[in-house]
């Protein structure tokens, strides 16, 4: 069955085959009292990709659900209209409102780990769409669910009819959702974020594929995204919002080659991708001493009674000390368990860790409590792992407490020359982590790894919340602070942008099993295996290049 | 202008009662001249009026005068209930959930094992080896609320030691006890000072109900519930010795219930 | 990618299911262990006996030597160790032994009153169930902000309700004032409306509280907005996602309050004078009825653990994500 | 005649009962019968006769056998268990009605014996009851028991507080209230305790109580006031409500007379001790509690302090036994015979004033000969007229003692629906199903 098969819009009206398929005039959105979109009107070309793009608390999202029809509780509609396809959205009865979500308008959510009801199966939730809008019998659903999953490039879409969301994959997820919204052939497809909680290299097989159904039905997307990477490879026509303003809208490749805004072309020069590699700053001498080697390292989760899986098989690299060793890997890859081994907190089960000659992997006690004192890990959650409760003074000072470093005066010396260090102001002394943004928060929790004088700093996706233009000042402030304080990262990342940017060497690593190793610029431009050169070439912004293979994930 | 929405009203009710308890608990002579204890018989089972506001009892004491003293003995009583509970509850949860492992195990069983056992047949068999009484009632009800708090606690102090927050202050050399101190407990007081508030109206019921089973406070203590008790049997002949102590039962409840959904749900975000 | 899982499940699966069951099994054994042990202890720490109440009353003139020889007879002169040795061995063989206060025997209690109470459980378990669903749809699907706050706030007025006060109001007006329904010497099931009603409010309280709160929890993730996306109206998407996500763990509360309502039938046969294992309890508590006491305690501690039993084995039939669970790292080093 | 089992009422089952109940029967755990004193054996002359053999005089004997614990039951009842016989379907007795059904503490079911043919002499001619049967339902509620009989759920209800009495007759209901004959309801002191050892205390504590006050705010005409120890129905009474008059004035004398002092605080006090006093409410007493709070509110008025205590049965019951803990306690009995006194009274029975060498082992030294001495010449007097006479010098010598504080007569009051007739009882209140018949009109 082909897949013009299913499209039946026997009551659609004819749609004027000229014109914007969405637009949208003069749109004030406002919470209680305070405004949030400021008369923005823009349009979405027929049968074209349309991106919106800005940061956290630009408006994008709000944007995006006033055009569903949806907007969050007390959010309120103050002024604009919506039109599709020539239909006006806006102000109409809810129930209206019902027969055109889905039917005409698609919608792709962002994250796809959530939007799946836990407890209905996939079969289910594809075939809502046809119980809601069409009068088709089981069997005439299941056909189509199972034609719908085949095309979003499910395997074995049989088997996928009856499995549950958590047996799927994040990619996977999100192709049944996109087969969802595309299910009654809609004239415009909303996607909010759809790629941002995904790996790289399936993000790059999920835009494809909805450039692919873009291509073959003609249907419109509106991609809301704070990338501007995707929206260069992907759109045809960019609009850049900021705090709920339009900065500049216009067609993507103009845009491009000649912002006009300030702020457009800042968010571009902080683009990791587009930005140039630093020089290596004095890179130390070769034959300085390891700051970390790790050797052989092997570690198993049991699965069941008497199962085991490894979760990291023979990972062996060593550290300079002075320099930046990253280790990439997708989700799952067991990269994150490599981390914990290096602070401590869990116990490998075969191989070494020698920080600084001392092996941290079999230390215990208060042996392994004063290694700490020379690692120290920072999160990728600025906002989780900084306790709710304390103020900034107290979250950087406890560290010295802990280890009794100092007095009273002396630790609130340190904190205060910390705070400068990691170039935030003293006003924030007395700030909780809820009142403080996620780059300050990051900065923080920076601090508070500094504070004590570790020589190495392990770095947990520490830039991967936060948005671009906050991503490259943290890069800045972890340069200076290397280059000043003489520190050993070890980066961990699955944005290969980013580490470019900072790295000296790097591990990829696949399945726990270490893929690849080197120094960052063999790696980068002449990568020897086939997962390393997939990886680079899943980059957003580096224009639509081939593409890669239509593989599920 | 425009009407605030009911939970402000309600909201602001209840903070409004719950401060004229505070003050008939300080004084409770403040409020009426009339004594709760002694009576005079000639005026029994008078009807409310402008004299006795809530009307007499049968020995001719003055209804109103009984609740207001009663809140002076009821409301304390919860408060040891609460405490009592709350105390060993949260001591007990905290170390299940902290401890983890096989400590975590015993314990969880102990809750386990005071949960399957009735709370009413509980309480009263300890009102029976505690003596009778306002405050033995309390501790026995205190005691029925040990394993709902210490689950609670529980769970929390676990869900809490998982965050990543914790995990970071034990990377910057926090010891054990030093993170349950200072990040644990911290992070589990506001939804534990919610629960104590949401308890405190259970534990008024549950006083209440001991003392209209007879195990409360000996006569002629004006306590809420035994005066509801007795008022029972005059149902049909004076039915403000039975209508007037069960709303203030009624309302106190539902003044700290209220209460507790604020403390628990700041920002109303349950709407 | 390495989660998708095999179609059909290993056999492991199915011998790591049965050691689950087992686990809990041997887990809800203890429990009652527990639970008869500590009942013994606290009851053996009253302050005398149920013979001494029964017999040492003025009326009989028995002579202490009388008393002794009585006390005796019923095995409780014995020391307390053989006594619980005793007792437990009785009680595996399925004897209650001997109500010292009624002079029959434990059982046949049992036999009279259990029916009474389970009626009214179920009744009352049933009523309440409504209510709870009647409050969440209330709260979540009318079209006026201010019924929908009036619905949430139904719970907590239910909490706060005296259940002793409410029953006895409720026999007054609706039996005697209005004579609807008679309160003595009716038909078994009959006689259950006005306690059913009386008790289903404070029951449906917590549990309103517990579907409300998981409700909007479920109702703020992403999927419930997602079926949004698709055209399905608000009451589609409460009846069709929102319930079957919220039920879970409202099941759990739901067991806890059945259980309770088993055994906490106290206060409302005290106020309807119905003859339940709530009214009997009280008799035993004041009379220090210790084999009856053992036997109530030991009933809803089983119904308790029966029910938690059941409700954990169900989980998984529920809630596929808790059919084959992959196991997280749990090696985190304790300090 | 013959046992609803079918087996006969014979000497033979005669002489079986009484020695049971004469003598009682360890290895069924049957106790000794409060109301058969001196008791030896019996022995059976013919299947109709039966001779009983005394160890002493006893005179309440005939009476004894008519109170409900004496009644004549199957052979085969006697041969169980005394703990069985928990269940009124185990008895097996030849009246008119049978136990169909009990279900302890709940409901008991009569039917009515079909073949019954051996009426009481009061009722001679009738035979079967007019009732098919009876269902007791038990009500604990006061106010579901009075508002089932005025739904008309219920024909007659027993135990009407006071404070029902007028809507039970305002709805056109009867009320039925037959005494008790008994001693009267009672605050009896325990001499053992240092605090009412003086009889100046006990007799200044009688006359502060307002007895008229008590009757007017809590009870109801069928509650006459005392006028004796004993009821002024019974036989023997002898009137001395002259010795009973409220007199506080008179109290407070007494009270100074011997040494108890108005302190600052309004109680009295000598010696660095309070008169304090402790008592237990008596549930099965209509509105007790109440009664003893404003007995508690009276006495506080000469400077006394009674406290009302609660407590569990079991708490109750030792606190009961022992003097220092409870000073006063409340009584009554109801029967129908001078033996009355010596059940209330002796130390080997009931030991309401706990003499030493009676019930409780806590008594270190009251007792009173003379009193005991009256109590068992009264107990073997087989001369009516001489027994009469005793029993009145005995009921003012308690009172002259002030032993005693009597309060009320206690009735059994019931109430039945408007076509309930024949209602009787017998002579300490219990109701009689015999003679009952409705009027369904």
């Amino acid at each position: 069955m082909s897949p013009s098969n299913f499209r039946l819009r026997p009551d659609a009206p004819a749609a004027p085959a000229m014109g914007p398929v969405l637009d949208v005039k003069d749109l004030r959105i406002s919470y209680s009292a305070r405004t949030v979109v400021h008369g923005v009107s823009f349009q979405a070309a027929r049968g074209e990709t349309t991106a919106v793009i800005g940061e956290s608390g630009s408006g994008k999202s709000t944007i995006a659900r006033a055009i569903i029809g949806l907007l969050p509780q007390g959010a309120h509609l103050e002024s604009g209209t919506i039109t599709l396809a020539g239909d006006t959205l806006t102000r109409r009865p809810s129930h209206e409102f019902d027969g055109i979500r889905g039917r005409r308008i698609g919608f792709v959510p962002q994250d796809p780990s959530n939007s799946l009801d836990p407890v209905a199966t996939i079969g289910a939730h594809v075939g809502e769409m046809f119980r809601l809008h069409t009068t088709l019998s089981r069997a005439e659903t299941r056909e189509r669910v199972l034609a719908l999953l085949d095309r979003v490039g499910l395997s074995d879409p049989v088997l996928r009819f009856s499995q549950y969301p958590h047996e799927l994959s994040g990619g996977m997820r999100q192709r049944v959702l996109i087969a969802g919204a595309i299910a009654l052939n809609p004239d415009l497809i909303v996607a909010d974020e759809p790629t941002s909680a995904l790996d790289v290299t399936v993000q790059r097989q999920i835009l494809d594929l909805l450039d692919g159904l873009r291509a073959e039905h003609g249907t419109s997307i509106l991609l809301i995204t704070h990338d501007l990477a995707i929206a260069k490879d992907r759109a045809r026509d960019t609009i850049v919002l900021r705090s709920g303003r339009i900065e500049e809208q216009d067609d993507t490749a103009k845009i491009f080659a000649a912002p006009r805004a300030d702020y457009t072309k800042r968010l571009i020069a902080d683009l990791p991708v587009f930005a140039p590699r630093p020089p290596p700053a004095d890179i130390p001498a070769a034959d300085a001493a390891d700051a970390v080697v790790v050797s052989n390292l092997r570690v198993a989760y049991p699965t069941g009674r008497h199962q085991t899986r490894l979760a990291v098989d023979s990972v062996s690299f060593r550290v300079r000390a002075g320099t930046t060793h990253a280790i990439v890997g997708e989700s799952g890859s067991g990269k994150t368990t490599i981390l914990r081994c290096l602070t401590g907190l869990i116990m490998p089960d075969a191989g070494t860790i020698l920080i600084e000659g001392e092996d941290i992997a079999h230390a215990r006690g208060p042996a392994r409590r004063a290694m700490l004192r020379h690692i120290q890990l920072v999160y990728q959650n600025p906002w989780a792992s900084l306790d709710p409760r304390q103020s900034v003074r107290q979250i950087i000072e406890e560290p010295l407490r802990n280890f009794a470093i100092d007095s009273p005066a002396g630790r609130r010396a340190r904190v205060e020359a910390m705070l400068d260090r990691v170039h935030l102001p003293r006003t924030l002394l007395d700030r909780r982590p809820a009142e403080m943004s996620g780059g300050q928060c990051q900065r923080v929790a920076l601090a508070r790894a500094l504070v004590i004088e570790p020589r190495i700093l392990v770095l947990d996706e520490v830039v991967s919340a936060l948005d671009v233009t906050v991503q490259a000042r943290v890069l800045d402030l972890l340069a200076e602070l290397r280059r000043d304080l003489g520190l050993t990262y070890i980066f961990v990342s699955h944005d290969l942008a980013v580490v470019r940017q900072i790295a000296d060497t790097l591990s990829v690593i696949r399945h726990g099993r270490q893929v690849e190793r080197g120094p960052a610029d063999t790696l980068f431009d002449a990568p020897a295996e086939p997962y390393t050169k997939l990886l680079l070439a899943a980059i957003p912004g580096q224009g639509n290049a081939a593409p890669v293979q239509l593989q599920e994930t | 202008m425009k009407i605030p929405p009911l939970s402000q009203i309600s909201l602001a009710a209840s903070w409004l009662l719950l401060g004229l308890l505070l003050a008939m608990v300080a004084d409770p002579a403040l409020f009426t001249r009339y004594s709760a204890t002694a009576g005079a018989a000639v005026e029994h089972l008078r009807a409310p009026s402008g004299a006795h506001w809530f009307g007499t009892d049968q020995l001719g004491r003055d209804v109103f005068a009984r609740i207001i003293y009663g809140a002076n003995r009821t409301l304390p009583a919860a408060l040891i209930a609460v405490a009592t509970g709350l105390l060993a509850g949260a001591g007990i949860g905290a170390l299940a959930g902290a401890a983890g492992g096989r400590v975590d195990a015993v314990l969880t069983g102990l809750m386990d094992v005071l949960m399957s056992i009735p709370e009413l047949l509980m309480s009263l068999t300890i009102v029976i080896l505690l003596g009778f009484g306002t405050i033995h009632a309390a501790i026995a009800v205190g005691i029925g609320q040990i394993a709902g708090f210490a689950r609670i606690v529980r769970g929390d102090v676990t869900r809490i030691s998982a965050m990543t927050f914790v995990e970071a202050a034990r990377g910057g050399g926090a010891t054990f006890a030093g993170v349950l101190w200072r990040h644990v407990l911290p992070n589990c007081m506001t939804s534990l000072i919610g629960l104590s508030v949401l308890r405190y109206s259970t534990a008024i019921l549950s006083i209440a109900t001991l003392g209209f089973l007879g195990y409360g406070a000996p006569p002629p203590a004006p306590e809420w519930g035994l005066m509801i008790s007795e008022g029972r049997d005059y149902l049909a002949t004076a039915w403000w010795m039975t209508t007037f102590p069960g709303l203030a039962v009624l309302l106190v409840a539902l003044a700290t219930t209220r209460i507790s959904r604020t403390i628990v749900d700041p920002a109303g975000k349950r709407r | 990618m390495t989660r998708s899982a095999p179609a059909t499940r290993p056999p492991a699966a199915y011998a790591e299911t049965a050691a689950r069951i087992a686990v809990r099994a041997g887990h809800a054994l203890l429990v009652l262990w527990g639970a008869f042990t500590l009942t013994f202890v606290l009851l053996q720490l009253m302050p005398g006996d149920a013979v001494m109440i029964r017999f040492m009353d003025p009326e009989l003139g028995l002579t202490p030597a009388q008393i002794a020889a009585i006390r005796l007879s019923y095995g409780t002169g014995a020391s307390p160790f053989v006594q619980y040795v005793h007792t437990l061995g009785q009680m595996l063989h399925g004897n209650f032994g001997y109500s010292v206060q009624l002079g029959v025997p434990v059982s046949s209690l049992l036999a009279t009153t259990l029916p009474v109470t389970l009626r009214l459980a179920v009744c009352g378990f049933v009523a309440a169930m409504t209510w709870t669903f009647a409050v969440a749809v209330a709260a979540t699907l009318l079209p006026w902000a201010w019924a929908r706050g009036l619905a949430r706030a139904l719970p907590g007025l239910w909490g706060a309700v005296p259940l002793y006060w409410s029953g006895i109001l409720v026999i007054q007006v609706v039996s005697f004032r209005l004579h609807l329904i008679p309160v003595i010497g009716v038909g078994p099931w009959e006689g259950m409306i006005l306690p059913a009603l009386a008790v289903s409010l404070p029951v449906a309280a917590p549990l309103a509280q517990i579907l409300l709160q998981h409700v909007d929890e479920t109702a703020n993730l992403p999927f419930a907005t997602v079926a949004r996306t698709k055209g399905a109206s608000p009451a589609s998407v409460f009846w069709r996602h929102i319930i079957p996500n919220a039920m879970l763990p409202f099941l759990t509360m739901g067991g806890l309050v059945f259980g309770e309502l088993l055994a906490g039938a106290v206060v409302t046969e005290t106020v309807f004078g119905l003859d339940g294992v709530g009214q009997l309890t009280r008799q035993a508590v004041a009379g220090q009825d210790v084999a009856v006491l053992q036997a109530v305690v030991m009933i809803s501690a089983t119904s308790f653990v029966t029910i938690n039993f059941i409700i954990d084995l169900l989980y998984p039939v529920l809630n596929p994500t808790l059919r084959h669970r992959a196991r997280r790292p749990t090696r985190s080093r304790a300090s | 005649m013959t046992f609803s089992d079918g087996s006969r009422l014979d000497a033979q089952a005669v002489a079986l009962n009484y020695e049971t109940y004469g003598k009682g029967n360890k290895a069924l755990h049957f106790p000794v019968s409060e109301v058969i004193n001196n008791f030896d054996h019996a022995e059976v002359l013919d299947p109709l006769t039966v001779r009983f053999h005394f160890t002493r005089p006893s005179p309440g004997f005939l009476q004894g056998t008519s109170v409900i614990g004496s009644g004549i039951v199957s052979p085969a009842t006697l041969s169980h268990p005394f703990d069985e016989l928990g269940v009124g379907t185990q008895i097996i007795g030849s009246g008119p009605f049978v136990i169909a059904r009990d279900i302890p503490g709940k409901e008991v079911d009569l039917v009515a014996r079909r073949d019954y043919a051996w009426p009481p002499a009061s009722r001679a001619g009738q035979t079967r009851a007019w009732l098919d049967g009876v269902k007791i339902l038990v009500t604990p509620e006061d106010s579901i028991r009075v508002g089932a009989l005025l739904a008309g759920q219920a024909a007659l209800i027993r135990q009407v507080e006071a404070y029902d009495e007028e809507q039970v007759t305002l709805a056109g209901y009867r009320l039925y209230a037959p005494s008790t004959r008994g001693v009267n309801t009672e605050i009896a002191f325990r001499p053992d305790n240092p605090l009412v050892a003086d009889i100046r205390v006990r007799e200044a504590l009688l006359h502060a109580t307002d007895r008229r006050e008590i009757a007017d705010t809590l009870y109801s005409p069928n509650y006459p006031l005392a006028r004796s120890v004993l009821s002024a129905q019974a036989a023997g009474f002898r009137d001395l409500s002259d010795r009973l008059s409220f007199d506080p004035q008179r109290a407070g004398q007494l009270l100074d007379e011997s040494g108890w002092r108005v302190g600052p605080d309004g109680l009295r006090h000598k010696d660095g001790t309070t008169l304090t006093l402790g008592i237990h409410v008596s549930q099965p007493h209509p509105q007790n509690k109440t009664m003893l709070e404003l007995i508690a509110q009276q006495w506080r008025k000469v400077g006394v302090q009674l406290n009302v205590m609660s407590g569990s049965a079991a708490g109750i019951i030792l606190d009961n036994l022992d003097p220092l803990r409870t000073p006063v306690t409340v009584s009554e009995v109801g029967r129908a015979d001078p033996d009355v006194m010596k059940s209330e009274f002796f130390p080997a029975n009931r030991d309401t004033l706990l003499q030493k060498g009676g019930q409780s082992a806590k008594v270190r030294n009251f007792h009173d000969d003379t009193l005991d001495a009256l109590l068992l010449e009264i107990a073997s007097d087989t001369d009516p007229r001489d027994r009469l006479g005793r029993l009145g010098d005995l009921q003012e010598y308690i009172v002259k003692n002030a032993y005693t504080i009597p309060i009320f007569e206690e009735p059994q009051v019931y109430a039945g629906a408007p076509g309930v007739h024949g209602v009787s009882f017998e002579a300490v209140g219990r109701p009689s199903f015999y003679g009952i018949w409705l009027d369904r009109r």
